[in-house]
């Protein structure tokens, strides 16, 4: 799943995945962190954007 | 009407005094083949080409077209009212189209501009263009446009008609409209109209492919609906939209709404007879939910429908572009013979 | 190819004759060159129209997906494979079907004649992996073909350089579906991109729209697709689309070893779980 | 001319569940321009585009009669995208009308002539408007007999029940309810399908008699054979169809049997006429 998107241009920390159980809610909470973390150093992505609906 | 001679060399010139008055379409190199474009400010119509992939049906009828935009913020005082999309309907032109995609805009024209209602947006956009043609001189294989009511000189729905004879143009002025895109490119050159007639012979002489229609108008639409050769025609078919996309006469469409935010257009897009969505109702019932029921539709619309419902001959105008295409190698040129041959057992 | 004809007419005409099928999918001459037309005859007498040469690109499996009748279908390699796959998926029975394999030297490029049909060049399962009957001796298989080559290229490149190369890739693209429908894999009665509730992508012509149909559909045959090529095949714009499905393809082959519709006895690694499933990708 | 795509907006006025499992809707809408609703003048048996911005159109068969002023209404079925959105919207809300769309029920040309409406399921809405229509007073005069034979799935699935209630209170109309099962013991109407209860309840085919007929493919295809058992003439039994559509101004091109378009040309056609048509799921 990941590798095609990042094939296709989505940066890499975009698309991440990750296994919590209900019962790891600690996990959880770091798993978040770390993927909001990283989305945000990121910035908005601005490929993946309908332009068109935009535009008019 | 007018005839003017173009020398080539005068011949980007006068598309750069058209630049101000017109947006210009015409056929460019894109990628492996030719596609109508809107010409940017440094490109000319690249009239060397046998035929493009796309009709130019897209200059006045878009794949995705906005119809309208609408807010849904319920502040907006104006929310959910449907405004006008901004549209550009100045004049433009098509430069160095084929005789056969002019006269399949004039046939898509009667679906579009009736009695009862008008298409605003299609027919705004035809009404605002130029139809500059350019005969055919050098047909492909598959073109059967002399069967089909047209011809590589035929002037229907065109406003001015090119001929290529060597280093110039002579340009046939056909409409007032021709008329005044060739005085707005300043080509005034007196031209010799007696080269139309011998070039006309010898273009319609090169299409040597054939297709027999004359019986279709009278035969029973019944009788064809019924007859037992579609399973066996639409075998080979995927039912992709290709011929349909790729058709001049085509103009199925869809609506839809597109939102992003609180903001939205209602578009539309090209449709197509071959997917099985197209027909499906709200109950799940569906009337073509067959390959053949869909195959049979395009053909039959195309063959004998229309011919029943406007009396002015097929809706195919011979472009060959669907048989080139077709991944399948589904031949409308086969299959009008066949209905056209068919006589239903008594 | 004329002895190929010869053989398969021969086959076709026997099984027809004795009923062991009801009918025989296989190609009829094209009216335009450089095409020849799927077909189906019911008929022994019909034999004759069977054609068989490098202009035989489709996929022919993609013509028997859920056909009740018992049937003779002429298979290539890539064929043969995905008659697996749909075997694999319950799409047909093996005991519906009478193979007749071709060994396949591969298909001409339809806009390039000289040469192979891209995914043919690199093919290394020429011949048939299933069937009941053979029409020529089997030939080699290439070896010491690069196969990723083009994959590879792409993984090279940085993040926008990616991005930029599949929206020109795809820019020519008018959603006509060729590529789905002449894919054998793409057998679902409502495809993603007819969903209205949840509506998963837009139906216009946007870029994103056309890039979000494509990947999808990738993903869809991943662990299934066979680089038949019958969707470039297939194509009226000339798009590279194999450039997202290779791109998966690669990676089930270097993770888990795995080449779709080999054989009917192993699960495909994607509809399959074991302990040792490599699982880089999760964090 | 009007942009024909484009709808008249209009304002929810009334919203109320018309079955018992809560899968049909009766609507009413009010124009928030007073001048479109003479635009949106419209006769018994047409339909319109309703338009919600952001969902999309559907069309749907008018279930208000010409003679009621003041509003349009119209029952839906809950089935996909836009209908779903329109079941969770709310009084008081802002959408579009797009109409009136195709052709009518030639009552106009009926003067004189007796009636027999038949319908079944939700398709009871334009049936509705033309009872509604035919019953006033000013009208009900111009015809002859009034004969009405509605079928449902079971009683909850009945439509407009009050009016039903008050029409067979009335002399002037012969209403014959069925229901395809139940376990209701206090039904008191019939139980069957639409061409049973047609077969031994309908009038006899005359010169002068005309069926109007509306609901699902299923009872169409059974009661056309009945009534002409009953020996109504083809240019006698008029019936109102349905197809996906988009556009409903006949342009968008997948509403069509054979050379008709069912939105522009119809929805409403002779069986005569219907005869000369190809036979679509063939």
């Amino acid at each position: 799943m990941k590798n095609l998107m990042e094939h296709m241009g989505v940066e890499p920390g975009r698309l991440q995945f990750s296994w919590i159980s209900s019962a790891e809610s600690t996990k959880f909470v770091d798993v978040v962190t770390k993927v909001t973390e990283s989305v945000k150093a990121l910035g908005p992505n601005t490929n993946y954007v309908k332009k068109s609906a935009a535009k008019v | 009407m007018k005839v003017i001679k173009i020398d080539k060399n005068t011949w980007a010139g006068g598309i750069d005094s058209l630049r101000s008055g017109y947006r210009l379409f015409g056929p460019v190199m894109q990628g492996d083949a030719h596609d109508y474009k809107e010409l940017t400010s440094d490109e000319t119509p690249d009239l060397a080409y046998t035929n493009t992939r796309l009709s130019p049906k897209s200059v006045v009828f878009p794949q995705s077209e906005p119809m309208f935009t609408y807010s849904l913020d319920e502040s907006d005082p104006e929310h959910h009212l449907l405004k006008d999309a901004p549209k550009d309907y100045s004049p433009r032109a098509v430069i160095g189209m084929r005789p056969c995609d002019a006269k399949a805009l004039a046939l898509v024209r009667m679906n579009f501009d009736t009695e009862e209602y008008r298409d605003p947006f299609w027919m705004n956009s035809y009404e605002a263009t130029t139809f500059v043609g350019l005969a055919c001189d050098n047909p492909c294989e598959t073109c059967f446009c002399t069967s089909a009511g047209c011809g590589p000189y035929h002037e229907e729905g065109l406003d001015v008609l090119l001929s290529d004879c060597g280093d110039a143009y002579v340009a046939k002025a056909l409409t007032e409209k021709g008329e005044t895109f060739l005085a707005a490119a300043g080509w005034a050159a007196e031209g010799d109209a007696s080269v139309f007639e011998p070039k006309k012979a010898e273009a319609e002489a090169k299409i040597t492919c054939k297709v027999d229609s004359s019986n279709l108008r009278d035969k029973s639409s019944l009788a064809l609906y019924d007859a037992p050769f579609w399973k066996e025609l639409s075998f080979a078919c995927i039912n992709c939209g290709t011929c349909t996309y790729t058709c001049p006469t085509c103009w199925c469409f869809d609506i839809q709404d597109e939102n992003k935010g609180n903001e939205g257009v209602r578009m539309r897009n090209w449709d197509s007879c071959m997917t099985s969505l197209f027909t499906l109702h709200g109950s799940g019932h569906n009337p073509r939910d067959q390959k053949h029921q869909r195959f049979r539709q395009r053909f039959m619309h195309k063959l004998k429908y229309f011919v029943d419902k406007y009396d002015k001959g097929l809706m195919c105008v011979g472009c060959g572009r669907c048989v080139q295409q077709c991944p399948a190698n589904i031949d409308i040129r086969s299959i009008c013979n066949k209905m056209n041959g068919y006589e239903a057992a008594s | 190819m004329e002895s190929y004809i010869g053989k398969i007419r021969e086959i076709s005409e026997r099984l027809l004759n004795d009923g062991t099928v009801e009918c025989v999918v296989g190609f009829r001459k094209g009216t335009v060159a450089l095409t020849n037309e799927p077909c189906m005859i019911t008929n022994a007498n019909d034999a004759e129209a069977l054609v068989w040469d490098e202009n035989c690109r489709l996929n022919l499996a993609n013509y028997i997906t859920g056909r009740k009748e018992k049937i003779a279908i002429i298979a290539k390699g890539c064929d043969s494979r995905n008659i697996v796959n749909h075997i694999i998926e319950n799409k047909i029975s093996r005991e519906q079907l009478v193979i007749i394999g071709v060994p396949c030297k591969g298909m001409v490029d339809k806009n390039n004649p000289e040469q192979l049909q891209a995914n043919c060049a690199t093919c290394t399962h020429r011949n048939p992996v299933i069937y009941d009957e053979l029409c020529a001796d089997l030939v080699e298989e290439q070896k010491d073909v690069d196969r990723y080559e083009d994959v590879r290229k792409v993984e090279a490149m940085d993040t926008q350089e990616k991005w930029a190369f599949f929206e020109d890739l795809l820019s020519g693209c008018t959603r006509c579906y060729a590529c789905k429908n002449a894919c054998p894999l793409c057998y679902c009665p409502t495809c993603f991109v007819d969903e209205s509730q949840p509506q998963w992508v837009g139906k216009g012509t946007d870029p994103i729209d056309i890039r979000t149909y494509h990947f999808l559909r990738a993903y869809h045959c991943s662990g299934r697709c066979t680089d038949c090529g019958a969707c470039e095949a297939a194509c009226p714009q000339n798009i590279k689309m194999r450039n997202f499905t290779k791109k998966l393809e690669k990676d089930c082959f270097d993770l888990y070893g795995w080449e779709a519709g080999l054989t009917v006895d192993q699960r495909p690694p994607l509809d399959s779980f074991k302990l040792d499933d490599p699982e880089k990708f999760i964090m | 001319m009007q942009n024909p795509y484009k709808a008249y907006p209009v304002r929810i006025d009334d919203i109320q569940v018309a079955t018992a499992d809560k899968t049909l809707r009766t609507f009413k809408f009010v124009f928030l321009n007073p001048e479109d609703e003479e635009k949106f003048a419209y006769k018994v048996g047409q339909f319109a585009e309703l338009s919600i911005p952001g969902q999309g159109e559907i069309p749907i068969g008018i279930a208000s009669s010409p003679s009621e002023k003041g509003f349009v209404m119209f029952t839906v079925f809950r089935t996909g995208k836009v209908t779903a959105h329109l079941h969770n919207m709310k009084v008081g809300d802002i959408m579009g009308i797009r109409g009136p769309l195709g052709n009518w029920y030639p009552i106009e040309d009926l003067e004189g002539k007796n009636i027999v409406i038949i319908g079944a399921g939700f398709a009871f809405t334009t049936l509705r408007s033309t009872i509604k229509y035919l019953l006033e007073p000013e009208n009900r005069k111009r015809f002859g007999r009034l004969d009405v034979i509605y079928g449902a799935r079971n009683p909850g699935m009945i439509l407009y029940k009050d009016e039903l209630v008050e029409w067979e209170k009335r002399d002037d109309i012969n209403l014959n309810l069925t229901v395809d099962g139940t376990d209701d013991p206090d039904w008191k109407y019939h139980t069957g399908f639409v061409p049973t209860i047609t077969e031994t309840q309908a009038p006899q085919g005359d010169d002068d008699t005309y069926a109007i007929l509306c609901g699902p493919p299923m009872m169409l295809k059974f009661t056309k054979p009945v009534l002409d058992k009953l020996g109504y003439k083809a240019d006698h039994i008029i019936m109102s169809l349905e197809n996906r559509m988009k556009c409903g101004i006949g342009m968008c091109g997948r509403c069509n049997i054979g050379k008709e378009l069912v939105c522009k040309d119809g929805p409403v056609f002779t069986l005569d006429k219907l005869n000369e048509m190809p036979e679509e799921d063939q």
